[in-house]
This record gives structure tokens, C-alpha cells and sequence, in this order.
């Protein structure tokens, strides 16, 4: 299989849609003549042109919503927020309108969109500009959320998002870019909703997914080298959350370690923490530990960054702990 | 025309003989479904009291010619959108009254069966596209289906409507600059009943002549009594072929009245007078149509008296069918949610 | 102690506050010649003049922004949303602004202001006017959250949001402004981030919130009909969250119910239920369950509204099972 | 005076003998202050490619005689708030270029310690109340700053800074409807650089005069060119004194132009050209300034080389300040989350 990056996978998987299906465009800011902001969609204006592939002003509550009424009455829109950060000024359209349009309107209306950009933190952009904000996404009924940690997840999930016919938010990561991975050639899709064990392993189950899915293969690596073998079960999409194979996960290992960048309160960890709690309750040997985004603002300087977030070391401890080792 | 707006037919002069070639039938029609939109929610309001209707129910009372009005100028493949005070433009529309009358004592016959109620009236396969109770967000939802109205390259057009309060959300001013700067085939109905709950417009909008206010955006304003269901028709009809012919959106400012509270909870006595409320009643834009349809001799008195006795009855039957109309099972809140 | 309601305790913190403060102003929707969409700033105009009580164009993140703004010069705004649904047009001021304005600045700016109003359904609002917000709230560092369930707590709790100098989200509930409760004549304050014991018991933890602690309350009485002896734990401010009290509580009865109206997926609720998973882990006789709103959006209906809530039967079939009764 | 605008002074002629009476001292100081921010902005970007700075890095270099010229014509105790491109609106405030660049480098001796970075910096003694970086977020804070100051009676105005493309976010259109409509004494000041990010103003405005876009809030527009210090100067100073004097607020456009890419990593020339840029850069505000100074005999070129040589060396100094101050300790990140 070839190796594309992340970013290239997604503009594949953008432009093979796109292909297919002419209801489908793209809005965002400086997402057709500048190439995107983080050139996921690179050739998309060349190739379909400025009628499908739109830059906007920034107002990102009005082409969201824009977007909501376009997909009422038939059109697939995938709206591009620059960063999830901003999505903020949009959520009313998001949640109220989006989310609720089916069941308010019984079933007379349907809002196939995707919602997608960078989640979460990149290098020292700071408070405003460095949330993970999927905990509050995935709150909602009638959203379905999908934070993928590799190109190979991501494109596929991607299509699968695209031709789904609800509000599907879709979350990337500026620092994934450029991540390279496998990526099988020619058509494929990867259901929305299903949980993939990214790694076997007996002795703790990881819990991660988007960019934690990366720091969790390696904490398996150097966690073997201490006789501990992770498996690493990554839901890819939490909502609506495939829970099954997560539990299974933790009937086998009895331990579990969730990892995610967001921050902890009522949070998708804490969520995912509280099930295997309670569903694998008689198969725990150790309560399930967390490694979460320290619960403050996201520093500017380096070095609080890095300390702020998920590390290796952080990730390592919690699995040691949940083993009683150390 | 001047800078931003034209005046639309002022009310006196407006119910002309030129009104004659929408035909008799489309006339007596507005008429009957501007008196159907009345009695449809005096039973509701009744239905209301009762506790047959829950949550919150805005009537439209007093306002009946700007949905009325409005719709005579589209075409039934148009679109249209409003906020939550929507029971007018549904009828209008041609929303059978009985799953209206059904959705608001949440029945299982109701357009939504029972989920959406008073405030979120969808009737999809009329081009009603709902029902809209946070204010201002419908605002870009309707400018979006304008956008795909264009993307089709179809000639169908989108009646927005919003209330004047509704203008001072951040919706507004971006789906605004969205339209005019894509050209999209949308007409911005400002239903201005000089109020928003119990704000007048000149404590809550900084300018007042509020089809100025497309003027941030380069869209043309126009300004009609909403009284008068002829100028509305006509302005409607302007904006509409506006819309449709050249692709530009318009902001439609219409001034109108509602006789009864914000929602069935409103003590309205604290910010307006009754004197206030019977003066506008005098413009009464029923009693208008029914003096234009009599004085020229459209209709005789006994016909009109055929159409409100018959309107009596339907709305009463409207009634009779939701209370009889069965409770959506309760599995039935799972439904509906994802496709 | 004489009997007032929810509302006239709030209306009496806003009055007092003001009184002693002059630096307080409020603002929001119908707050003034309107007397309050719910009444509860009834007679505020009056009494403080148009200079303090302040009536609002629709434009909540118009004027919650204009208040972090005042706030960060010095003066205590208190912004009502007429309810918490309306905020999601705000949420942007509030989390990248507000909660975030004194740790980006290193602490330069402080940022002491009170955002209330109604939160959670009330009777058959339907989807877009009956959410109960908290979780969101709740889960961003720099915002504290306050969730009275008493007249009492009302008062007490508001008047220390409002002497607080930090952004404070206070959510009250229409259903609850005319419940009547006892409440102490006389100036008194009950501090933020503490946890409140409501009933003393020995079987079983229930921890409520809001309008569930009265839900709760019920329940323990019938329940005791049972035989069974209930605990209810109301953690009053859930962020910062003072789980103390709720980890004791369940180390003494070993069985915990969470019971609110907010959706159960990333929730303050599933927070509570991971946390008591993780930190009585050796003392938990059965699962902690949750009774939480349904996952869906508000149905209109009044049978759907109602099933759609935590119930006094669902909560006793709960306690049941975490009792393994049944 | 027009209806909405009121042209400031154009650059040409704006040179004007009247501006001697600013005094020789102010004078050789605003020119001073223009090349402080260039050379503490170039050795920043020095230090971003050699990756002491990190995160977005956006420059001010061409822009330098707006935030010169305004605050120029304020008071010490009025206030200021802006966007994330703010470097150059904390130097003209008198910020010590030293704990800037601290903060960039993100040090302890930062004003924020080091969390906030270049989009978020606060000098809050100096009334500079940010750096922020969701586009158009701040122009709510900045009226509600202002709201403080007329409800203190205070007669200290706010001016709020934001980009051309910041105009078309929702938060601009309540804000500015809520200023008007409590006579706020806040003065608007839209530095248009003809871009936001790579979008041009007409590919994301309707209506591209920016300052007429006030009329929606009857809120007067003045425009002024900003690649001329004195006519900023000339232009805020009218609007703060009608802030000041009738607590009402102003929107103004100041037209300029950034040289540099819209922050570090952004490839230009995907949407100008260079010859774009270079015929801009022949407006440069420091070599008009420059030539003024001259030609008017208030400094010699030997006092103006001086100057030159001084702030240089302060850029350096600034750099050397922050590359020795320390790291903040890990724990402090928990710190200025609650007081
Ligand atoms: C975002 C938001 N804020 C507040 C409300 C509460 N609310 C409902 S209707 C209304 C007044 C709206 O007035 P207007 O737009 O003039 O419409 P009208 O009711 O007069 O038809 C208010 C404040 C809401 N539904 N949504
Ligand atoms: C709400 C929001 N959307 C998008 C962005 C990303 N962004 C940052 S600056 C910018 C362009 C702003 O242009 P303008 O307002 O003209 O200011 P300038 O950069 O030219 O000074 C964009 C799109 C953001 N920070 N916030
Ligand atoms: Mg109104
Ligand atoms: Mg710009």
C-alpha cells in the first residue's frame, strides 16, 4: 500500500466524493483560492471549481448555517472550519439547528453535512486556539462525531461521513497533516460507529483515539520493552460510540487507560471511563485510569504546552498504575 | 426609487381595481384563508387555556395579510421559512389545518408527529420549511436554501421571514453579506409588529426604519403595510421577481400589528396601551379585504358569510381531529433522530 | 424561617447584591420594563434605575461580550439569558473570552461576572428550548457552575456568584421559580464548590442536582417505604465539582445513583459516576447508575417530555438495582 | 460631512505645518515609535525562523502609523483593545518592548508569564486590554469597556481595533447596534489592509467602503489613510472627541496595507502579486514620516540616524532580554485560572 499523509488522504477522499456525487461542496475560509489554510483542500477549486469549492467571509455561524439549509433541501455540504476553536461562534447553528432538524421536524427533514477541521491543540497557538473540543460535540443527540488518528481512518471514515445522511463533525488535527500511513489504493469506505483494535495485547487496554492513537502505539512499544503488552482499541468515531468492543477489551485485560487531549471534565474519557466502570464492573482489577489535557487554559510557552498535554510519560505511569506496577 | 428602499403602495389607496385580474376566486381565497388563519388560532388559543396545548403559543392574529399576502406573490415551488410565530404561513401555504391543529396538541397526526409543536412547524412537501423558535437562526438556514436554489440552477426563490427583533442577531448581518455577495434568490421578510416580546424596535434597533438596514450589505430595502394584503402582494411579487430573474436577495420590511400577547403568556399591559392595540385594530387587514371584496363587488355579503361560517366550521373540525387523534407511543422520541 | 420561592430568593440576592455594590448592573432580555421574562427581576428597575437594571436588543453574544468586557475594567455584570438555550449564540464570549481572559493575561485581568438564567426543560418546550446545558459548561476550565436545587441554595449560592471574581455560570430552572422553600431572613451566603449532604442515609448514595434534588427527595421518601434508607448528596456547584462528600457517602452506603436532566453522554453526570467508579473502587457493591434525560432531543409531546426525564419510577428502579432489589 | 462618512485628510497634502504644533518632541517620538515597531517586529521574525518564537506569529510591519497615529491622538487613560496582530498597538501604548518580546519567546518576564504568546498580549496598566484571537470576539469586549466608562461617568473612550474581514462576523453587528443604541463612547477602527488572510475585502464584504458599513446602526463612518500618521492622528482625534464629548461612537476605516504575509507561514503570493506589495511599499508611513520630519526642519538627518540606531539596538536588546529571561515553572500553568 502507498503512503500518503494524512492531509493527502483527506483531500482524496474529498475530491473522489466530490467526483461522484455533484450535491457535495465545499465551504470554508480560504478554502478554494489559497489551497486551505492547512491545504487540505489543495486543487479542489482548479478541479470542481468556484462553484462547489467556496471561500467565505468569516462568519462562520452564517455559511454553517447556510450549509444547514442548503443540506434541507438536498444539497451535501461539508463545511470547513479553519479550526474547531471557531466552530464556537457557530454551535447554535450546529447543535439547535443541525442536530434537532430531524426529530423536530419528525422525519421530514434530513441534514446530510459534514462539519470538518482541526481539533485541538497544534504548537503553541494557546488558550483560544488550542481546544479539544469533541467532549462537548458528542454531547448532543442527533450529531455523530468522528475524530480519526490515522490517513487510513481518515480517509475512509471521511467518505463514509460525506455520504452519511446526518450532521456528521469531523475532526483532524493540524499537527496529523503531515503524518504519513498506509492508505489502500482505489475505493474503500470505513463505517461510521465501529470501534477497531488498533493492536492486541493482554495485559492493559488503551483507549485512544485521533492523535493519541499515535501516542499510544508507542507507549505499547516501550511498555512490551517493560514485559506489559497494550492493546490499543481506538473508537474512532465517539459518537454514537461503539462501546462493544471496548468492553470486551477490558474483560481480557481487567485494566484500562483512556488517553485524550481534551480536557477531563465530563468529558468523552470520562464517559468512556464511567462505561467500562460500570459495564466491565465485576472484570476490573484496577480502577481505569485517565491521561487527559491538564484542566487549564492551554498555555503559550513550550514547554507548559507539552506538559499541559497527554505525554508518554503520563501515558506510561497510568498504565503501570492500572497494573499496580510502580 | 431612492437610496436603499422604496416606499411600497401605501395603504388607502391600495386596494385598486388592478387587484381585479388576480381573479375572483384567488381573491375570495385570500380572504378565506386570511379569516382561516384567525379562527384556526382563536381555537387554538382556546385549546390553549384548556391545557390541550402545551408549551408556548404564538398567535399571528392581526398579521394574517403578510403571510397571506406574501404567498399569493411565490410560486407553490418556492420556498419559505419563518421563526416560531409560523401557524400563519403554514395555513397560508396550504398546510392542511387538522395536522397543524394535530402537531400543536401533539398528536401522532400532527406534521411532526407530535415533536415539534407550536414553535417548530414543518410541512415539508409544501416548501415549509419550518418553524424556527431561536431567534435569528433561520435567518441563515433560509439564505442557505436560496444557495441551493442557485447551485441547482433552479429559479426558485426563498421567502425568509424574520420578526424585527430578530435583526439585531449576529445571524442576520452574516447570512445578510452571504446573500448580497453570492446573489442569492432570497427575499428577507421583516414581519414588523414593533415588538419583540415587550421591546419596542426603537429600544432594541438602533435605526428604526428597519429596510434601511440592508444598506451594510448593498441589498436594497423596501417597505410595505402589512395591513394591507395588496401591498403586500405587490412588494412580495417585486422582491420575488428580483429573486428569481436577477438572483438578488431584498430586505422586505413589513409593518404590521399582532392584537394578542408575545406568546399565550404575555401580560402585554406592560409595555403597550390598550388604546394602542384597538387604534391598530382599525386597520384591520380582514376587514379591509372583506370591504375591497363587497365594494367591488367581488363577493356579495352572503357569500363572505358563507366563507367565515365555513371557516368556523373547519376550524372546529381542525379541533375535533387532534383531540381525537391519538398520543404518539412513547418508543416513538427514539425515532427520527438519525437517518 | 419564613417560606418563599425560588424566585423570590433569587430576586432578593440580585437586590441585596445590588444594593451593597454598586459596581453590579444587570443586563439581559426583558430584565427591566418587562420585570423579567420570568419575573425574577421583578421590581429591580424600580428600585436601581435603567442605568443598572438594562434591557437588551436579541443579541446574546452581543451583550455576554459586552459584559466580559465591562468585567474585565471592573464592574460585576450580571447577564441573564432568558434561558441557557439562548446562550449557545453566546458560548464563544463565554469560553474564549470569559473563562480564558485572566490565564491568558497571566492573571492581569480578572473577569467577575455572573451569566444566569433558566436551564433545562420545562413543560413541552420542545427541542430547541429544552436543554439542560450544564455538562458543556461544566467542562471548561476557567468557568465555575452552579446548579442550585433549594430557594435556599439559591439565595446563598448567588450572592457568593456574584461577590466572586470569577466568571460564574448560575442555572436556575422555570419549573423551579414558583417552588417554595424555607429560607434564612437575613443576610447569608453559601459558598461556591461545595458539596451538600440533603439527607442522611445508610443504603444508598443518590446524588441529584438542580431540579432532580427535589426528585431525589421524593424518592428517598418512598423508597424508605421500602425499607431502603437514602443518601442524597447535591454537589450545588458542579464545577469545580467538591467530590468529597459524594466519594464518603458511597464509601459508607457502597451503592450510587446520579440522577439529572442533562443527556448522559459526556456528562456531569457520567463524570460523577467515573469518579465515584475510580475513587470508591473498593467499595462499590454494584455499578453506579445513571438516570439521566433520554439520548434524543426534547419531544414536544407531553407523554414523550415526560418519559423523556429522569422519573420518580425510573430513579426507585435505580436505587433498586444498584441494591440488586429486583 | 457626508451622510455616513466624512473623508479624513488624504495623504498627500497631510503634512501639514499645523502638525508642528504637536510639538518637536511628539513628533520626533511618533517617528521613533514606527521604526521601534519595525525593527522589534523584524527581529521577532528573526527569531521565529530560528524558532525561539512559536505558534502564530503575525506582523504589523506597513501598518505602523495607525496604531502610531491613534493612540497619539488619546488620552494615557483611555483604552485600547485589538486583535491578534497587536504588537505595534502595545508599542504605541508604551508597553516596554522587553516583556513583549518576553512574552513571544514565552518567558516569565512576559507580561502574561509566558500563556498568552503574541495573538493574546495584555499590558493592562497601560489600559492595552489585548491581543485576542477569535476573529471579531473583541469588539463586543471593547463596547462593553467603553459602557463601563459612561456608566463610571468616566470620560475615558475605548478604541477598538479589529481587520477589514473581522466586520463580517456577528459579533461587529451586535456590538455595534448595542453602542449606538446606548451611546457608547467607543471609536471603531477598522484597519483595512485590503486582505483577511488570503481573502480579498470584495470576495468576503458586499458592500467594500468599509466605514459606510455603520449605516446599519446609524453610527457615522469616517475613512482615513493610514499609511499617513497625521491623518490617522487627525481622524481619531475627531472621533474621540466626539466619544469623549457626546458618548458617541464612530466607525473608521483606516485604509493601509500589510507587507508582510498574513502571519509567518503564509505563502503570499498565492492571492497578490509583488508588485502589489512594492507598489504599497512606496507609501511606506516611516519614510513619509521620515521626509516630513526633514523637510519640515524639525530633525536632522544626523538626529533621525541617531534615532535609527537607537531603536535597533533596543530591538537587539529586547531579543537578548528574552532569550535570557527564564522559563515559567511548570506548576504556574495552573496559575490565573481562578483569582
Ligand atoms: C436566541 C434567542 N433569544 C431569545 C429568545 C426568546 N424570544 C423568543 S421570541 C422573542 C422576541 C422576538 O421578537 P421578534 O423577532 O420581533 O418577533 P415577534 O415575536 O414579534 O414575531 C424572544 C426574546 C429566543 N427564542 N432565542
Ligand atoms: C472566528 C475565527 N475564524 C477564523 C479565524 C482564523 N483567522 C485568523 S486571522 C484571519 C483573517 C482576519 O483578517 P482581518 O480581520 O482582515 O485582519 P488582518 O489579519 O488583516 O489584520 C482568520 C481567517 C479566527 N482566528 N477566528
Ligand atoms: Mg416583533
Ligand atoms: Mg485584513
Amino acid at each position: 500500500m502507498p503512503e500518503i499523509t494524512f492531509r493527502e488522504a483527506i483531500n482524496q477522499a474529498l475530491a473522489e466524493e466530490m467526483e461522484r456525487d455533484d450535491s457535495i461542496f465545499i465551504v470554508g475560509e480560504e478554502v478554494a483560492k489559497y489551497q486551505g489554510a492547512y491545504k487540505v483542500t489543495q486543487g479542489l477549486l482548479q478541479r470542481f471549481g468556484e462553484d462547489r469549492v467556496i471561500d467565505a467571509p468569516i462568519s462562520e455561524g452564517g455559511f454553517t448555517g447556510l450549509g444547514v439549509g442548503a443540506a434541507m433541501v438536498g444539497l451535501r455540504p461539508i463545511v470547513e472550519v479553519m479550526t474547531f476553536n471557531f466552530s464556537l461562534v457557530a454551535i447554535d447553528q450546529i447543535i439547535n439547528n443541525a442536530a434537532k432538524m430531524r426529530h423536530m421536524s419528525g422525519g421530514q427533514l434530513k441534514v446530510p453535512m459534514v462539519i470538518r477541521g482541526p481539533n485541538g491543540p497544534a504548537h503553541q497557538l494557546a488558550a483560544t486556539h488550542s481546544q479539544a473540543l469533541e467532549s462537548i460535540y458528542a454531547h448532543i443527540p442527533g450529531l455523530k462525531v468522528v475524530v480519526p488518528g490515522t490517513p487510513k481512518d481518515a480517509k475512509g471514515l471521511l467518505k463514509s461521513a460525506i455520504r452519511d445522511d446526518n450532521p456528521v463533525i469531523f475532526m483532524e488535527s493540524e499537527v496529523m497533516y503531515g503524518l504519513k500511513g498506509e492508505v489502500p489504493e482505489g475505493e474503500y469506505t470505513i463505517p461510521l460507529g465501529r470501534t477497531d483494535v488498533k493492536r492486541e495485547g493482554k495485559d492493559v487496554t488503551i483507549i485512544a483515539y485521533g492523535k493519541t492513537v499515535n501516542l499510544a502505539m508507542k507507549a505499547a512499544e516501550s511498555l512490551a520493552a517493560e514485559g506489559i503488552d497494550a492493546e490499543i482499541v481506538d473508537p474512532m468515531t465517539v459518537r454514537p460510540l461503539d462501546d462493544g468492543p471496548i468492553i470486551n477489551s477490558v474483560k481480557k485485560t481487567n485494566r484500562c487507560v483512556i488517553v485524550s487531549e481534551a480536557w477531563p471534565f465530563a468529558s468523552v474519557a470520562s464517559e468512556i471511563g464511567f462505561r467500562v466502570s460500570s459495564k466491565a464492573f465485576d472484570y476490573l482489577d484496577a480502577p481505569v485510569e485517565l491521561v487527559t489535557a491538564e484542566d487549564v487554559p492551554m498555555p503559550y510557552n513550550k514547554n507548559l504546552e507539552h506538559n499541559a498535554l497527554p505525554t508518554l510519560e503520563k501515558l506510561m505511569n497510568a498504565a503501570r498504575r492500572a497494573l499496580y506496577k510502580k | 426609487m431612492s437610496d436603499y428602499a422604496v416606499e411600497a403602495n401605501k395603504s388607502e389607496g391600495s386596494l385598486k381595481e388592478e387587484y381585479l385580474s388576480l381573479g375572483r376566486a384567488k381573491l375570495v381565497e385570500m380572504y378565506r384563508t386570511m379569516v382561516l388563519i384567525r379562527r384556526f388560532e382563536e381555537a387554538a388559543a382556546k385549546a390553549y387555556s384548556m391545557q390541550k396545548i402545551g408549551g408556548f403559543l404564538h398567535l399571528y392574529i392581526g398579521q394574517e395579510a403578510v403571510a397571506v399576502g406574501s404567498v399569493a406573490a411565490i410560486r407553490e415551488d418556492d420556498y419559505l421559512i419563518t421563526a416560531y410565530r409560523d401557524h400563519g404561513h403554514a395555513i397560508a401555504r396550504g398546510t392542511d389545518p387538522k395536522i397543524l391543529m394535530a402537531e400543536l396538541f401533539g398528536k401522532y397526526t400532527g406534521s411532526s408527529k407530535g415533536k415539534g409543536g407550536s414553535m417548530h412547524f414543518f410541512d415539508v412537501v409544501r416548501n415549509m420549511l419550518g418553524g424556527h423558535a431561536i431567534v435569528g437562526a433561520q435567518i441563515p438556514l433560509g439564505t442557505g436554501i436560496a444557495f441551493k436554489s442557485k447551485y441547482r440552477k433552479e429559479d426558485r426563490i426563498c421567502l425568509t421571514y424574520m420578526g424585527d427583533a430578530a435583526m439585531n442577531q449576529g445571524a442576520f448581518h452574516e447570512a445578510l453579506n452571504l446573500a448580497a455577495l453570492w446573489k442569492l434568490p432570497v427575499v428577507y421578510i421583516v414581519e414588523n409588529n414593533l415588538y419583540g416580546m415587550g421591546t419596542a424596535v426603537d429600544r432594541a434597533s438602533a435605526v428604526t426604519d428597519l429596510y434601511k438596514r440592508g444598506c451594510s450589505y448593498g441589498i436594497e430595502g423596501m417597505v410595505a403595510d402589512g395591513m394591507n394584503v395588496f401591498a403586500v402582494y405587490d412588494a412580495v411579487k417585486e422582491a420575488a421577481k428580483k429573486a428569481r430573474e436577477l438572483s438578488l436577495p431584498t430586505l422586505l420590511e413589513i409593518r404590521t400589528y399582532r392584537y394578542r400577547g408575545h406568546s399565550m403568556s404575555d401580560p402585554d399591559s406592560v409595555y403597550r396601551t390598550k388604546h394602542e392595540v384597538e387604534e391598530e385594530k382599525r386597520r384591520d387587514p380582514i376587514e379591509q379585504m372583506k370591504k375591497f371584496l363587497l365594494s367591488g363587488k367581488i363577493a356579495t355579503q352572503k357569500e363572505i358569510d358563507a366563507v367565515d361560517e365555513d371557516v368556523k366550521k373547519l376550524a372546529a373540525e381542525c379541533v375535533e381531529f387532534a383531540e381525537n387523534s391519538p398520543e404518539p407511543p412513547l418508543e416513538s422520541m427514539y425515532d427520527d433522530i438519525y437517518v
